[in-house]
């Protein structure tokens, strides 16, 4: 289903329960972040733009599939705004949609190049989750 | 009990010659076997006409207050039943007894018949009862003919569910019988109506309290409510009424009479037993008594006097009012 | 006959804007009972207290309903109108339309429905009125106050200036509190102790001052204008008026590994201390926990080499009873425990310091003797990073939620002081948001900046942890829209501020309220910020909510001020609004006696002529002095004998039938 | 149009016009200065909450509810300060005692629970007010009219 | 006079029949107790029950009615009256005691100054007795000359062998028969038939063994010397265990007493009735108090009006019909026989 990029934003509050209001832009969640460095947009913008209503950028980008879900965001921040299930809700909403695959095979050979050890278990359900 | 009958007569004479008491508090002997009323004698020779039987159920504590009084002269015997002690004992906690002036013999009890239970039972006209040597067994004469009846199946309700047979208060015992401890389960009624389904609950106290005539048997043969004057009957406590001429009368009435002695009630079942339209009151009673044991802790009012009731005293760890309907069956 | 006046005021718009006035008034004008009905702009002012006189006296008003803001406001204001009128003041009803109704209802049908009924309770509960006159109690002329801090400090000594005695109560063995520890003040970076020092001084030698330090207030019952207090005077083992603070004791006490309180633990001490060198009063205490004598019956130096014989090993806690007009709470502020934020590090890495750690090292008195050194190898640091908000503006449930208001301010005061003294440090500042309201409070922020360097990083500080003998803090620079990685020396943490744990006790003592946070609730958060709801008890410094030295002396002076005005006064109107029995339809059953929380309920046995029927009863008597009007009494009385004044049963219910029509 | 239709059109008109009555006892020193914070924050909540000042929430006679719903109240509310924090100390413990039996008996003789609640509200707790206060109503919106108790004179 | 009969199993027929056209009062269950309530399809006749908990007086008496109505708007007070009862309808199964207890509130309220909402009940009701089941030992009807065979009323009935017998006294009876048409069948068997006969007779022969049978009104009434008896010593001891509840009021078929009270609805204030009992200790209260402050006078009360000072206003007539309600209902079993025994009889004379 079509939605405009303020829609998209509300599902997304709507999908995470976060209150992103709350942020009062602190930094604690990039300051903790340790995949800060591989993020184009890092932890406090993802939740400035969702509270702009500015996430189409974001759902393109590949930069929450950067997060590791390791909460440290989450477990500092001091206001509660728990900015990785902002990130796990654009990851669900990337899911839904058909054909947004940001996994594609093209990538296995250089991903098992990269790192002989990779678990196959780890790409089959990479594979399963995100590629529809 | 004809025994014991005797004894308390005997004994009542005795103290009451000797200059000991100067009146006596117990049943006189009736038109009928079951219709002995509480009396206060105050002769010797009219001792003649106290009776202690099956159908003495009536509680006389209360009496007492009266009997007691500041400007009632000289000292009176009364027979308190063992469930009829707690009675006095929550009056003496409240101030309302004078100890000083009130002998105590506390007669055993067996437990009191209910002539209503009798007459459900299908026999009417009754003109006799007979208690059968078995104590077990009550032979009823009636116009129509005579039949037997089992004691347990016509207890009064207070009897059904017995507190026990140990006299909580007394200067002498008159007893040929041993404390067994309470007798069945008197929670029983509470719990199945908790049970219900809250449409359940209100139909039945809608079909019970819509009975109500407002009569004031239950709260004038009430120990615990022996206020000098009732804000039911004080027209300017702003709840005043006299009669159910709505069925929230009714409810407020009854709610705020179980709500007033909640924690000094003892139980003794006085109002079920006078309810004329034969409300089973003590549910009410019984459901504060219950709570009480299970929020705050067990609680018998009047086990023994100078205790602190429940409603007046409390914990910090209390639990909240909003939680109550979150309790289980247990 | 009831004359009911109605008096509605627009409060300029915040009634008018939501609620239909003229509908009030209309509605108000057929009220039974009610013979007059007018509004008014302001009804608290003068000319609105004027209109309200003028109608009491020309329609023989027995009683009024002003609808307006909330009683707690201006109930005061219209009862004394009504008086100055003829009226007793307790004829005065005030019907809440403002706090209760205009300020949250946005639709103005349903403001001005919710208006007229407000207005028909507070008329059906005036028609039940009856005056009311207050008694009097006594004023004894004696403040209490609780906390010898700068607070305590300043209010004491106002409150002596204006010639009443005070005592302070002090838990620790000094006075001075927290100012003592400081090493320079903002913005003007004058030095704490000079000017604290002198007013501790001040308060020993002022002569209707009474110190009593290293105590604790246990029980305190009573009410305004005359507390209870009972105070336990802990065994300090040294006599105070024999010991002349020579020191000798300190340098001869073989047990020194107590923790340096004063300090915040960075050193040791001996068992026996004064606290630090300008201590009020300068007399040696003895750490029970740690002297050698007191726990093995062995050691006993202290004694041997003290030549004013002050030393006493028996000596007991004291108790002392006192009797108070007013009290002053005063009890201060802590630092919040900083190691529960893991990822600073702050119990692992002992270069990470908390401000007021970083205060002492600064002190020339302190465990450094005023040299910055790094704690853990006492080396010179070369570069500070600074974290604000540690704690602060928090809501995870590890800090406050609220701003602790001095942070920033000091931070900015720390980062110029090492500039200024160690141009070689660098000094790094991660902040949230900067806030220096005050006055030159931006001008030295800024002068922070500018002058001195000091770098101002917008952002926080995710993690810090150790590395090769130094710090590493990891941290986000928002507009430079990176994640920053600073190798440094030392971190200091601006950890938020919260009520001295003692506040909470002591507030329940008082019967005054107190909030989520545990500071203490002031009556108004506008119109009286310094006093308590509850009568009598005041409220000084950082008890009441975070504030700086400037602020907390004037809150000192302005709730001696409040005390002093208290005090003057010859003797008190106490609460009308008490519990009253009638003793025809008393049981003498002592419930009530038995839930009055004030000892207010007697009983007496005497003759009662129930309309011609004389009968001796047990009856209660209720002592109006001291009932406070709590009205727990009223509900345990099952004939409703019991009865409260100005909040009766039939008052309350009529309440409650006006609502529901 | 069938007689059913009359019926329900009645119906739903009466459940739209439908407004509870709903009576808050706050108590002087917390939940009333509770209440005007939540004014003065202009922090909303149903203007079918009409609220009475008692001293202390310990005042509150269960009577006082009774006759609430004997009035036609759909709801009733007190509100104190929070246990420990009683301005008199020790009332809000008794209020406690005395609303829980109160509840229980008015939950055993059928009547909805949640038509009647405790809520304790500090002074500072403006916020917490307002959201007492909406959810109550909310609830007091989805139990409907109250029917149970009730004096019939007084609805005709 | 001719009878008219239908049996028992057919008496829904009947009640239907009359309910078409107006209320009918019977005595009806409500949780194991009977009083008189209107009839609804469903509800049963128990002929066996003999008394009802409230007597038969409150369907023309009842408990509480209001009497008039004041509206407040604005400052005019609008006054609304309450319309006395002009439906008729119809008491069934009323026996003889109760249809007794109607002629003691008859003397009451019809005479001047005429109870208005009294009369129009009395008027538009049409009272269908019945002869009582089996009597108990408490009943002792007889003492005050009442046929409890022969009940009267409008319709007398008389059940015997399955089948209800009903015989017209008045026109009003008359025509309430006539109207149900063939519901109710015409019979040949005049009330000298063996069996209606026999039905009396056997009732008889109970009552004249029931123990209270020989109870005389001797030493009450008219001829008594009120202050004698008012001043008996045995009052204190009688009294002694009355807990001044209002049971035997309520319950007696012609305790008369009412209280008039209001109750503002805050819509409309009602002034209303409801019945009062002389054995409360707020009865007839005035500004300075009881003018019966102590529980002794009360009860004295209550029984020296039943058999003295009604018998002296009314020609002789006891306010009590002996239908023994009070025996079996009083908390303490204290009732009028007991007192009747105490005081009564030639010796006190």
């Amino acid at each position: 289903m079509h939605q405009t990029e303020k829609e998209t934003a509300e599902l997304i509050k709507q999908i995470s329960g976060s209150d992103v209001k709350k942020c009062m832009k602190c930094g604690k969640c990039s300051a903790t972040c340790p995949a800060y460095g591989e993020m184009k947009f890092h932890p406090h913008q993802f939740v400035t733009m969702v509270a702009h209503g500015k996430v189409d950028e974001l759902l393109r980008d590949g930069t929450v599939t950067r997060c590791l879900s390791c909460f440290a965001c989450v477990e500092r921040c001091p206001r509660g705004v728990e900015p990785a299930n902002v990130v796990a809700a654009i990851r669900v909403l990337a899911e839904r949609e058909q054909g947004g695959s940001n996994f594609v095979p093209d990538e296995v050979p250089a991903l098992i190049a990269a790192d002989n050890e990779i678990p196959q278990q780890a790409l089959v359900s990479a594979f399963r989750r995100y590629r529809k | 009990m004809q025994a014991i009958s005797a004894k308390i007569i005997e004994r009542a004479k005795e103290l009451m010659r000797e200059g000991t008491v100067t009146k006596v508090a117990g049943w006189k002997a009736g038109e009928f076997f079951y219709d002995a009323e509480p009396n206060i004698f105050e002769t010797a020779e009219s001792l003649d006409g106290l009776v202690y039987n099956r159908f003495c159920a009536a509680n006389l504590s209360k009496y007492m207050i009266k009997n007691s009084a500041f400007e009632s002269a000289g000292k009176v015997l009364v027979i308190l039943k063992p469930c009829d002690t707690y009675s006095f004992n929550q009056l003496l906690t409240e101030h309302r007894i004078d100890r000083e002036k009130v002998y105590i013999i506390g007669a055993g009890c067996e437990g009191m018949c209910d002539i209503d239970r009798v007459r459900a039972l299908g026999f009417k006209g009754i003109t006799g009862i007979d208690e059968k040597g078995d104590g077990k067994t009550l032979v009823v004469h009636t116009l129509y003919g005579d039949g037997e009846v089992n004691i347990d199946d016509v207890l009064v309700n207070k009897c059904e569910f017995c507190k026990g047979k140990a006299h909580k208060i007394f200067d002498e015992l008159i007893s040929d019988n041993e404390d067994e401890g309470p007798r069945g389960d008197r929670f029983e009624g509470v719990r199945a109506l908790e049970a219900m389904s809250p449409e359940e609950r209100f139909a039945f106290w809608q079909g019970e309290l819509s009975k109500c005539i407002r009569c004031n048997a239950c709260r004038n043969a009430c120990p615990a409510c022996s206020c000098r004057k009732c804000v039911f009957d004080n027209a300017a406590s702003g709840v005043a009424s006299k009669a159910n001429t709505d069925s929230f009368e009714e409810k407020m009435f009854h709610i705020i009479r179980a709500f007033h002695v909640a924690g000094r009630c003892t139980d003794c079942g006085e109002c079920t037993r006078v309810c004329p339209q034969g409300i089973p009151l003590h549910l009410f009673n019984r459901k504060y008594i219950k709570d009480i044991d299970e929020f705050y802790g067990t609680y018998t009012a009047g086990e023994e006097a100078g205790q602190r009731g429940p409603l007046i005293t409390f914990t910090q760890e209390d639990r909240e009012p909003n939680s109550v309907s979150d309790k289980g069956g247990n | 006959m009831h004359k009911i006046g109605v008096f509605v005021c627009w409060c300029g718009s915040n009634i008018a804007a939501t609620v239909d006035i003229d509908r009030v008034v209309a509605e108000a004008k057929v009220q039974p009972g009610v013979v007059f009905a007018k509004d008014y702009q302001y009804m608290c002012s003068e000319a609105g207290q004027n209109i309200i006189k003028d109608a009491i006296k020309e329609y023989g008003l027995t009683g009024i309903v002003v609808c307006s803001c909330s009683p707690r406001m201006h109930e005061a204001t219209f009862r004394k109108a009504a008086s100055q009128a003829g009226l007793n003041p307790f004829m005065v009803e005030i019907a809440n339309i403002r706090e209760h109704c205009s300020w949250i209802h946005k639709d103005k049908e349903e403001g001005t429905e919710k208006a007229c009924v407000l207005m028909r309770a507070a008329v059906a509960k005036v028609t039940l009125n009856t005056p009311l006159k207050a008694g009097e109690s006594k004023v004894v002329k004696r403040a209490l106050v609780i906390g010898g801090g700068i607070a305590g400090i300043q209010t004491a000594l106002d409150i002596a200036d204006a010639g009443f005695p005070v005592d302070i109560v002090e838990k620790n063995a000094t006075i001075g509190g927290r100012m003592a520890q400081l090493d320079k003040t903002f913005p003007t970076l004058d030095c704490s102790s000079c000017i604290l020092t002198p007013k501790m001084v001040e308060a020993k030698s002022n002569e209707n001052i009474r110190l009593i330090t290293y105590a604790e207030v246990e029980e305190v019952s009573g009410f305004v204008g005359s507390f209870k207090a009972k105070i336990r005077k802990k065994a300090r083992y040294v006599k105070e008026d024999v010991c002349t603070g020579c020191g000798v004791c300190m340098s001869k006490c073989p047990s020194k590994k107590g923790l340096n309180e004063f300090n915040m633990g960075l050193n040791n001490r001996p068992a026996i201390y004064i606290p630090f060198a300008q201590a009020i009063p300068n007399v040696a205490v003895i750490d029970s926990t740690q002297c050698i004598k007191l726990n093995t019956g062995k050691c006993g130096l202290c004694e041997k080499v003290c030549t004013a014989k002050a030393i006493d090993y028996t000596q007991q806690d004291e108790f002392i009873e006192e009797e108070y007009g007013a009290i002053v709470m005063a009890t201060g502020f802590r630092p919040i425990d900083a190691s529960k934020f893991d990822e600073y590090s702050y119990s692992t890495c002992k270069d990470v310091v908390t401000s007021l750690e970083l205060e002492r090292i600064m002190n020339a008195a302190g465990p450094t003797g005023g040299v910055l050194l790094r704690p853990s190898d006492g080396k010179h640091p070369h570069s500070i990073v600074f974290i604000q908000c540690v704690g602060s503006r928090d809501v995870s449930g590890r800090g406050k939620p609220y701003c602790s208001k001095i942070c920033c301010m000091y931070t900015a005061k720390h980062a110029m002081l090492i500039r200024d003294k160690y141009p070689d440090v660098e000094v790094h500042v991660f902040y949230i948001d900067v806030r220096t309201p005050g006055k030159n409070f931006d001008e030295f922020y800024r002068r922070a900046a500018e002058q001195y360097d000091v770098d101002y990083i917008k952002g926080q500080v995710g993690k810090v942890w150790e590395e090769d003998g130094h710090l590493v803090v990891r941290g986000v620079d928002l507009i430079a829209n990176e994640q920053i990685i600073l190798n440094t020396d030392m971190v200091v943490l601006a950890t938020a501020i919260e009520p001295d744990p003692t506040a909470r006790k002591v507030a329940n003592m008082l019967t005054a309220s107190i909030d989520t946070n545990d500071f203490i609730t002031e009556a108004h958060p506008k119109l009286r910020p310094v006093e308590s709801p509850t009568a009598g008890i005041f409220l000084s410094g950082v008890c009441q909510g975070p504030k700086d030295i400037p602020e907390t002396v004037s809150q000192a002076g302005a709730a001696a001020s409040k005390v002093i005005g208290l005090l003057c006064k010859d003797k008190l109107t106490t609460n009308p609004c008490v519990a009253h029995s009638d003793e025809l339809l008393c049981n003498g059953c002592s419930c009530c006696e038995k839930v009055c929380p004030y000892g207010a309920i007697s009983y007496d046995t005497h003759l009662i002529n129930d309309h011609g029927v004389k009968e001796t009863r047990r009856v209660a008597l209720v002592n109006e002095a001291l009932c406070q009007g709590c009205g727990a009494c009223t509900v345990v009385c099952p004939s409703g004998a019991m009865d409260l004044k100005g909040f009766s049963n039939k008052q309350i219910m009529a309440e409650v039938e006006a609502i529901c029509l | 149009m069938s007689v059913n239709d009359t019926v329900d059109t009645a119906v739903n008109a009466a459940a739209k016009e439908w407004k509870p009555k709903i009576v808050a006892f706050c108590c002087n020193w917390c939940s009333y200065a509770g209440a005007d914070l939540a004014g003065s924050s202009r922090l909303s909540y149903p203007a079918d909450v009409k609220i009475i000042r008692v001293p202390c929430s310990c005042r509150v006679n269960p009577m006082f509810i009774l006759k609430a719903f004997e009035r036609g109240a759909d709801g009733v509310i007190l509100c104190g300060c929070h246990p420990g924090d009683c301005h008199y100390s020790t009332g809000n413990y008794y209020t406690r005692r005395r609303m829980t039996l109160l509840f229980s008996m008015l939950d055993y003789i059928g009547v909805e629970r949640e038509r009647t609640r405790v809520e304790w509200v500090s002074a500072a707790e403006g916020a917490r007010f307002s959201k007492v206060m909406n959810d109550f109503v909310a609830k007091i919106h989805e139990l409907g009219e109250n029917v149970k108790v009730g004096d019939l004179r007084c609805k005709q | 006079m001719s009878l008219k009969k239908i049996a028992l199993t057919e008496l829904d027929r009947f009640f239907s029949a009359i309910a078409l056209k107006k209320k009918i009062y019977l005595p009806v269950e409500k949780a194991g107790q009977y009083d008189y309530a209107p009839w609804e399809p469903g509800i049963t006749y128990h002929p066996e029950v003999l008394h009802t908990v409230k007597s038969a007086k409150s369907v023309f008496f009842p408990q509480s009615e209001d009497l008039v109505r004041y509206k407040r708007s604005g400052l005019s007070l609008a006054i609304t009256e309450v319309p006395p009862e002009d439906e008729e309808f119809v008491v069934f199964g009323v026996h003889a005691c109760d249809v007794k207890g109607f002629e003691v509130l008859d003397r009451v309220f019809l005479s001047d100054p005429v109870d208005t909402f009294y009369k129009a009940r009395r008027e538009h009701g049409t009272v269908v007795s019945v002869m009582c089941p089996q009597p108990e030992e408490t009943c002792f009807c007889e003492t005050f000359g009442i046929d409890a065979e022969n009940p009267g009323a409008d319709v007398q009935a008389r059940i015997c062998e399955g089948t209800l017998y009903m015989e017209a006294l008045t026109g009003k009876g008359e025509a309430l028969l006539e109207e149900l048409g063939g519901i109710v069948a015409e019979t040949n068997e005049g009330k000298d038939s063996e069996a209606y006969a026999k039905a009396a007779e056997e009732h008889k022969k109970i009552m004249e063994k029931l123990p209270l049978a020989g109870l005389t009104t001797d030493g009450f009434g008219a001829e008594a010397d009120l202050l004698t008896l008012f001043n008996r010593p045995e009052w204190k001891e009688l009294s002694s265990s009355c807990l001044g509840c209002g049971t035997c009021t309520y319950v007696c078929p012609t305790c008369q007493c009412y209280d008039i009270r209001e109750y503002n609805t805050g819509k409309d204030i009602r002034r209303f009735r409801v019945w009062d009992s002389c054995m409360y200790s707020d009865f007839t209260m005035m500004a300075h108090g009881s003018p019966r402050p102590d529980q002794l006078q009360r009860f004295r009360q209550r029984f020296m009006h039943k058999l003295k000072y009604y018998p002296d206003n009314y020609e002789g007539a006891f306010s009590c019909v002996g239908c023994g309600r009070c025996l079996q209902k009083c908390p303490v079993s204290m009732n009028i026989v007991k007192v009747m025994k105490t005081l009564g009889g030639a010796d006190h004379e």
